[in-house]
C-alpha cells in the first residue's frame, strides 16, 4: 500500500482556519492527510508543539498564519516565522529533513491556496517517506 | 558506629567525576555527616567491590547518590543493582538528572563516536586503527568490556529515581539541604528536585531592559554591561529556561548560564524552550521588516544543539540525533 | 529652454487664431495616441501644444503641423474638447504669415504636375 | 474539570453535507469508545431545535460536564452551541466544536484516506480539549467616562466637540497658547476657497464655551499610566503669566513691551512682542507672556507690561501647574509639521530669503498675515512676477528625504498658484510636479480650473537645482512632456514641503505605548479596517499625526475617533473575552522576555518582579505563552497541555 503521510497543521483562527473553511465552502477537494489544530494565532505555536508532533509520529507539520502585515494580533505571525526558522535549523541538526516543517501564509480569502498547500505538502511528504518517529 | 547511622552510598556512572568531588566539597560538613551516616559503597573514595554490593540485602542502603548518566551496560547494571539495594535513589548532578554533557554524544551514532575517539582525534596514535569491542581475545584469554550503548540516558530513563539534585556539579548547599532533610526525616514527595522552583533569572540581579534583541553575539565580542541581562546584550544565556537554585553564580561574573540545572518545573524540554524564546525576541528593526535578516541570524547560529541542549539532550523531546525515516533530499 | 524669456506673443497669437485656450490642455496625451500620422511627425501633437504653451518659437520649425491632415481624430478624443486641428492650423498660419518665400518656381519641374500640387507646394514652402 | 470528565459527543449530519461523505453513525459509535466520553449520538441537524434539545437533555440525563459538537465550522455555530450548553446549566466554555464539515466532509468527498477517519481524529482532539477546558466568565471592569484629546488642531477640535456633544466630559490639551493648529494659519482652503479662519474660529469658540470641554492650552501631557478605560494622566499647564479671565485684550501690554522676537504664527515673516496673542481670534482670547523672550520676568529689569495693564492681569509669579486626571479614552491629534526647508540642500537649504515653504506662503496670502494678504517677496518686499512652485519637495524621495506622498501638496499648490494669480494677474506661475494627485471631492476639477482659468503652467518634472543668479533664483528643471530641460529665473520660489509628524508624536507614542510606523506617523490597529484605533485599544487617532491629511479628512477622522471613544465610554463596563493569558506566580522569575512580545502592552512586571497580565488589554493571542522560556504563562483553554493532547489524538496511537 502506498505510504499515506500523517500531517498536523497548526492554523491560526483568523486567517488560515478561515481560509480552510473557505476551501470547504467552495468544495475544493484536497487530500485528507492533514488534520488541523486551530490556535488563536500562529504566534501561539510553540517550537515544542512541532517537535512533539514529530515525536508522536507525524510525518510533516504545517504552520499557517496570516500574511505579513495582516496578523489579527499585529505581529504574532512574525514570531511564528522566526520560530519556524529556528526549528528548521534544529531539525536539520537532529537529522530530520527540514522540509517536513512548512510555514505558509494563508488568508481568509485564500481557500484555494490552502487546498493547494495541503495538496503540495502531502505530495512532498509522500515522496519523502515516513517521518523520524514513524517507522511502521 | 551506632545502629541509627544512615547507610549511604555514592556511585559514578558516565560522568567526569566532578560530582564525587562535589560531595567532598561539603568540607567539614562531611564530618557531621559521618557522625550520622556510614558509607557502605563509594568506589571513588573507598575500596568496596561490586560483590559487596551484591551481597547486601535489598533496601539495605538508606540513600544512594548516583552521579553520571547511563552510557554503558555496566552503568545500567549497577544502576539497577543500586536501585534494588537502596531505599532512596538520588540522581546527583546534571548527568544523572538530565544526561549532562556526555549526552551531547547522542548527536552521533555509537560507531561514529568510537571511530572519532580511537582513530580521528589529533592526539590519537593508533596506526592499526584498533577499535575496542565488547569481547576480544589476547594471548588466548577472552577479555570483556562493558558494552557501549547506542544512547546516553539520564538515570531516570533507566531506573526509577526518588530525588534529583541538579548541577554541574551540585553546589554544596543543595547537598546539605538534602542531607538535612534526610537526617531529619523530612524528605519531600518523591520526584522532588532539590533546587529552586523558578529560573536562574530569579536569582540574577541583571535587568532585562529592552523589548527585543537585534543580534546574537558571543561573549568575547561584547564589552559586557554588568547590570544588564546578558540576553539583552545579545549573548545566549540559558538562565530563563534553567531551574534556579545555583544563585546565578555564572551570570554574576559575566559568564552566560549554560543550563546545568536543567529545565524549570513546568518545562520538559529546556533546549526547545530556549530556542523558541530566542526566536521570539530576536527582531531586526521594526517588527516584520527584518524577516529575512532575522532568519539568516537564526539559521546562522553556531551549534544550536550544543548551545541549547548542553546538559539536557538525552532528556529532551528528540533525545538526540534521529533517523529521518524518509529519504534525504 | 528658458521660460522667463518665452515668447508670450506666440501664445497669444495661437490662441487668437485658433480660438482655443492653450492652458486647457493638461497633457494627457490622448491626441497623440489617437493621431494616425505620428510616425511622420517630429514631435507629438501634445508636445507641440506644450511648446506653444511655453512660448517656444522653435515650434514654427516643426514638421508636425504640416503632417497634420486635420482628420479630427484628436479633437474627437480630447477629454477637454480642445480643437487641436485648429491649433495646428494656427501654427501653420503663423508660419505662412511670416512671409518667407522658400520656393523658386524656376527650380521646379512643373511638367505633368497637377495644379493642385503646385498650389500645395506654394502653401507649404511659402509664407 | 474538578470532577471526573463526562463528555458527550454530538455528531451532526448536516443533511447530506456531512453524512454524504462521512459515516456519521460510525463516528458516534467510535466516540463512545473514547476515554471519558459517556454519551454520543448523531442527528440530522444538530443546530435545529430538536437537535439543540438533544444536547440539553443529555447534559441533564447523562450528567455531562463537557460537550463536543461535531458539525460545521465554529465560525458558524460556536456561539449557538455555547449558548445551548449555557442554557443546559454548564459554563459556555464546556463546549467545543469539531469542524468536520468545512475542513473535512466538504473537502474529502473523493479519494484519499477516509474522511471518516479524519473526522474521528478531529473529534478525538476536541474531546481532549473540552475535558481540559475550565469554566470562564467574561472579564468586566469599570471605567472613567472622561475623554482626553491631545492636540487642538481642527481634528482634535472636532473630536472634542463630538465627544462632548454626546454628553461626555472632555479635556482638550493644546501645547500652544491657542487652539486652531495649522488650519488657523491658512489663508483659504481648497477647493472651495473658504476663508480658513472664518470656518474654523466659530468652532474654536464653540470649544471654549462648551460646558463639557475643559480647555487646557499652553499645556502638555507629561505622564500617562493605566490602560484602556482607566488612564491616569498628568498634564503640565505652563505659566502664561496673564490671567485670562482678567485680560480684556486691550493690547496695552503689547504696545509697551520692549522685546521683539520672530512671530511663529506668521512663520517668522513678522515679529511679535514677548507678551503677545497669537492672532486676534485666538482661543482662549488672552495674552501670553513668552518667558523665553521676556527680559527675565524680573521686576527689577522691566515691568512695562504689568505697569501698563489696567486690569492687573499680569502676574510674574505664576508657575507651572500639574493637573492629574483620570480618563477612559484618549484621542491623539498631535498633527503635523512641515519638513524643514533647511533639509533641502538642492533648494538652497533655507539660505535664500525668497524661497519659502507652503505655510510661509499661506501667511503671505492671508489677509491677517504680515503682508496683509499681498504677495510680496521677503527679501525686498517687491511683488514677484515669476513664481515657481515646487511640489514633492522632500516627499517621494526615499533616497534623500521622505519616501511617502504628503498627499495635500498638489491641492494646496494649485490653490497657492490661483491665489497668486488673483493677486498678481500679470504674473507667471509655474508648477513643477511629478504627478498630480487630486483624489478628493471636486479636487480634480479645481486643478483643471486653476490650469485653464488662471493659466498656470504645469511642468512635469522635478526641479534639480535652485541657485541665485543676478538677483533672481535660477530654477533648473525639466518638462518631460517635451523631453527638454527648462530654466526659469524666478522672483519667488514656494516649496511644497513634505508633511512630517509633529515633534510631539514621538513623546506621546512613548507615553501611551503606541507604535510608530517607519515614517514616524502613528500606526493604526489595522490599516484598512481599524484606521482610527491604536493597537492597544482605548487610544484613537485623529488628523495628520496618523498620516498626511487634508482638512476634510482630518475632520472626518476626528469624528471617527470621537465615535470610537464614545462607543467605549458608553459601555457601562468594559468586558473582554476571558480566554486570556494567566501567569503562574509560583514559577515566573520575572525574566521580562514576554513583555516586549505582547503587541498590546498587556504584560508588565509587578512590584515583586513577576509578570502580571492586564486582562483587559490582553487579546489572547498566546504569543507570549509560547515565548515564555519557563512555561510560566498559559492561555486559558488553549494550554500547552491541551494542544499537545490534541496533537496526540491526531497522530499518536
Amino acid at each position: 500500500m502506498e505510504f499515506e503521510p500523517e500531517l498536523v497543521g497548526f492554523l491560526c483562527k483568523w486567517c488560515s482556519s478561515a481560509g480552510a473553511d473557505l476551501a470547504g465552502v467552495s468544495r475544493r477537494q484536497y487530500p485528507s492527510n492533514l488534520v488541523p489544530v486551530t490556535v488563536n494565532c500562529s504566534g501561539r505555536v510553540d517550537a515544542s508543539f512541532i517537535l512533539k508532533a514529530f515525536k508522536d509520529g507525524a510525518d510533516g507539520v504545517l504552520v499557517s498564519g496570516c500574511h505579513p502585515g495582516d496578523c489579527h494580533y499585529t505581529s504574532g505571525n512574525y514570531k511564528a516565522w522566526r520560530r519556524v526558522a529556528m526549528v528548521k535549523r534544529a531539525l536539520e541538526e537532529f537529522g530530520v529533513n527540514p522540509s517536513r516543517l512548512r510555514l505558509e501564509w494563508v488568508s481568509a480569502t485564500e481557500g484555494d491556496k490552502f487546498a493547494s498547500v495541503v495538496e503540495e505538502f502531502t505530495g512532498e511528504i509522500r515522496e519523502l517517506g515516513p517521518g523520524p518517529f514513524n517507522h511502521d | 558506629m551506632t545502629e541509627n547511622k544512615k547507610k549511604v552510598a555514592a556511585y559514578w556512572a558516565s560522568s567526569c567525576g566532578g560530582c564525587d568531588v562535589a560531595l567532598l566539597g561539603l568540607h567539614e560538613k562531611i564530618v557531621d555527616l559521618l557522625e550520622n551516616a556510614e558509607i557502605v559503597f563509594w568506589p571513588a573514595a573507598t575500596d568496596f567491590k561490586y560483590d559487596d554490593l551484591k551481597g547486601y540485602p535489598d533496601d539495605e542502603i538508606d540513600i544512594t547518590f548516583f552521579n553520571g548518566g547511563i552510557r554503558t551496560d555496566e552503568n545500567e547494571e549497577i544502576a539497577n543493582l543500586l536501585r534494588k539495594k537502596s531505599k532512596t535513589l538520588v540522581a546527583y548532578g546534571s548527568c544523572a538528572a538530565q544526561g549532562g554533557i556526555p549526552g551531547l554524544a547522542n548527536m552521533s551514532s555509537r560507531e561514529e563516536l568510537l571511530e572519532t575517539v580511537y582513530t580521528k582525534t589529533p592526539t590519537t596514535h593508533n596506526p592499526e586503527g584498533l577499535i575496542p569491542s565488547e569481547v576480544s581475545t589476547r594471548d588466548g584469554v577472552e577479555l570483556r568490556l562493558p558494552g557501549l550503548q547506542e544512547r546516553v540516558r539520564s538515570l531516570e530513563q533507566a531506573v526509577d529515581v526518588d530525588f534529583f539534585i541538579p548541577g554541574c556539579p551540585p553546589p554544596p548547599n543543595l547537598t546539605q539541604k538534602f542531607l538535612g532533610a534526610l537526617l531529619e526525616g523530612e524528605l519531600p514527595e518523591k520526584g522532588s528536585v532539590f533546587a529552586g522552583e523558578r529560573t536562574v533569572c530569579d536569582e540574577c540581579d541583571r535587568e532585562w531592559k529592552g523589548k527585543s534583541i537585534s543580534e546574537v553575539r558571543r561573549p568575547h565580542e561584547v564589552e559586557i554591561d554588568p547590570d544588564v541581562c546578558l540576553l539583552d546584550q545579545g549573548i545566549i544565556c540559558m538562565g530563563p529556561a534553567t531551574r534556579s537554585g545555583c544563585g546565578a553564580g555564572c551570570p554574576e561574573v559575566n559568564v552566560p548560564c549554560k543550563g546545568c540545572f536543567g529545565p524549570p518545573a513546568k518545562v520538559d524540554d529546556q533546549g526547545t524552550e530556549m530556542l523558541n524564546s530566542l526566536a521570539s525576541i530576536l527582531q531586526v528593526g521594526e517588527e516584520g521588516k527584518g524577516l529575512e535578516e532575522e532568519r539568516n541570524i537564526l539559521s546562522g547560529l553556531r551549534d544550536p544543539i550544543g548551545s541549547f541542549y548542553t546538559y539536557s539532550l538525552p532528556s529532551s523531546i528528540f533525545g538526540g540525533r534521529v533517523d529521518d525515516g524518509g529519504k534525504d533530499e | 529652454m528658458k521660460l522667463t524669456d518665452s515668447d508670450q506673443d506666440l501664445v497669444a497669437e495661437v490662441e487668437e487664431l485658433s480660438g482655443e485656450n492653450l492652458y486647457a490642455c493638461f497633457q494627457c496625451g490622448k491626441c497623440s495616441a489617437s493621431c494616425p500620422f505620428t510616425d511622420e511627425m517630429d514631435e507629438l501633437p501634445n508636445q507641440l501644444i506644450r511648446r506653444v504653451q511655453m512660448g517656444d518659437r522653435r515650434v514654427l520649425q516643426s514638421k508636425t503641423p504640416w503632417v497634420c491632415a486635420s482628420c479630427l481624430s484628436c479633437e474627437v478624443e480630447c477629454p477637454k474638447g480642445n480643437d487641436i486641428p485648429a491649433i495646428m492650423e494656427a501654427v501653420r498660419e503663423i508660419k505662412l504669415r511670416s512671409n518667407v518665400d522658400e520656393t523658386d518656381l524656376r527650380d521646379l519641374d512643373t511638367r505633368g504636375l497637377p495644379e493642385i500640387a503646385l498650389v500645395s507646394n506654394f502653401r507649404k514652402k511659402t509664407g | 474539570m474538578g470532577s471526573k470528565p463526562r463528555v458527550g459527543v454530538f455528531v451532526c449530519h448536516c443533511g447530506e453535507n456531512i453524512a454524504g461523505s462521512v459515516d456519521v453513525a460510525k463516528l458516534a459509535e467510535e466516540a463512545v469508545g473514547l476515554e471519558d466520553v459517556v454519551f454520543a449520538t448523531d442527528y440530522e441537524y444538530m443546530c435545529s431545535d430538536p437537535g439543540q434539545n438533544k444536547i440539553v437533555e443529555a447534559v441533564d440525563e447523562e450528567g455531562l460536564n463537557g460537550v463536543v459538537v461535531a458539525a460545521c465550522s465554529p465560525s458558524m455555530h460556536e456561539e449557538t452551541f455555547r449558548n445551548v450548553v449555557e442554557d443546559s446549566g454548564l459554563n459556555r466554555y464546556r463546549c467545543e466544536i469539531a469542524n468536520i464539515r468545512e475542513q473535512c466532509s466538504w473537502v474529502h468527498r473523493n479519494g484519499g484516506t477516509s474522511p471518516t477517519s479524519k473526522a474521528l481524529k478531529i473529534i478525538k482532539g476536541a474531546v481532549q480539549k473540552v475535558k481540559r477546558n475550565i469554566p470562564l466568565e467574561p472579564v468586566e471592569m469599570d471605567h472613567s467616562d472622561k475623554c482626553l484629546v491631545i492636540g487642538g488642531g481642527v481634528s482634535g477640535i472636532q473630536a472634542a466637540l463630538d465627544v462632548a456633544e454626546a454628553g461626555n466630559e472632555v479635556i482638550l490639551v493644546e501645547k500652544e497658547p491657542t487652539i486652531g493648529g495649522h488650519m488657523a494659519q491658512l489663508s483659504e482652503t481648497f477647493p472651495t476657497l473658504d476663508c480658513s479662519q472664518c470656518i474654523l474660529t466659530p468652532k474654536m469658540v464653540q470649544v471654549s464655551r462648551h460646558p463639557d470641554i475643559e480647555l487646557m492650552t499652553y499645556s502638555e501631557v507629561r505622564e500617562v499610566s493605566g490602560f484602556v478605560g482607566n488612564y491616569r494622566v498628568t498634564i503640565e499647564k505652563k505659566p502664561t503669566y496673564v490671567d485670562p479671565d482678567a485680560c480684556n485684550l486691550c493690547g496695552d501690554c503689547e504696545d509697551v513691551c520692549p522685546v521683539e522676537v520672530s512671530d511663529e504664527f506668521d512663520e517668522g515673516l513678522s515679529t511679535r512682542k514677548a507678551i503677545h496673542i497669537p492672532f486676534s481670534q485666538a482661543v482662549p482670547s488672552s495674552y501670553t507672556l513668552d518667558e523665553d523672550a521676556c527680559l527675565g520676568l524680573n521686576p527689577l529689569c522691566c515691568t512695562e507690561c504689568s505697569d501698563a495693564c489696567d486690569a492687573d492681569a499680569v502676574n510674574y509669579d505664576e508657575s507651572s501647574q500639574f493637573v492629574e486626571e483620570e480618563v477612559g479614552a484618549i484621542v491623539v491629534a498631535t498633527g503635523y509639521d512641515l519638513y524643514p526647508k533647511e533639509e533641502m540642500g538642492e533648494y538652497g537649504a533655507g539660505s535664500y530669503q525668497d524661497v519659502v515653504d507652503g505655510l510661509e506662503f499661506e501667511r503671505m496670502l492671508s489677509a491677517t498675515g504680515p503682508t496683509g494678504g499681498e504677495v510680496r517677496r521677503p527679501s525686498d518686499g517687491e511683488v514677484p512676477n515669476n513664481v515657481v512652485f515646487i511640489q514633492c519637495s522632500g516627499s517621494r524621495d526615499p533616497e534623500n528625504h521622505n519616501p511617502y506622498c504628503s498627499k495635500i501638496c498638489c491641492m494646496y499648490t494649485a490653490k497657492h498658484a490661483k491665489l497668486y494669480k488673483e493677486s498678481v494677474p500679470d504674473g507667471n506661475a509655474y508648477v513643477f510636479y511629478i504627478d498630480i494627485r487630486a483624489g478628493g471631492k471636486e479636487y480634480e476639477e479645481f486643478i483643471q480650473e486653476v490650469q485653464e482659468e488662471e493659466r498656470v503652467l504645469y511642468l512635469k518634472g522635478k526641479v534639480s537645482k535652485l541657485e541665485e543668479v543676478d538677483g533672481s533664483l535660477r530654477v533648473t528643471g525639466v518638462d518631460q512632456t517635451i523631453g527638454e530641460k527648462v530654466e526659469i529665473d524666478a522672483d519667488l520660489v514656494v516649496l511644497a514641503q513634505s508633511i512630517i509628524p509633529s515633534d510631539r508624536a514621538e513623546e506621546v507614542s512613548k507615553q501611551l505605548n503606541l507604535n510608530l510606523g517607519p515614517n514616524g506617523f502613528y500606526k493604526e490597529a489595522h490599516p484598512k479596517l481599524r484606521p482610527v484605533e491604536s493597537i492597544g485599544g482605548g487610544v484613537f487617532f485623529a488628523g495628520a499625526g496618523q498620516a498626511p491629511k487634508d482638512i476634510p479628512d482630518s475632520v472626518s477622522q476626528g469624528s471617527g475617533a470621537a465615535a470610537k471613544a464614545m462607543d467605549l465610554l458608553a459601555k457601562p463596563t468594559l468586558s473582554q473575552d476571558p480566554q486570556v493569558v494567566e501567569i503562574d506566580e509560583e514559577r515566573c522569575s520575572g525574566c521580562g522576555l514576554c513583555l516586549g512580545q505582547c503587541p498590546y502592552g498587556a504584560l508588565e512586571l509587578n512590584s515583586r518582579g513577576i509578570a502580571e497580565v492586564n486582562e483587559i488589554l490582553c487579546e489572547g493571542c498566546g504569543t507570549c505563552v509560547s515565548g515564555c522560556p519557563s512555561n510560566s504563562l498559559s492561555l486559558k483553554n488553549q494550554t500547552d497541555e491541551q494542544v499537545n493532547e490534541v496533537i496526540k489524538a491526531y497522530v499518536g496511537d
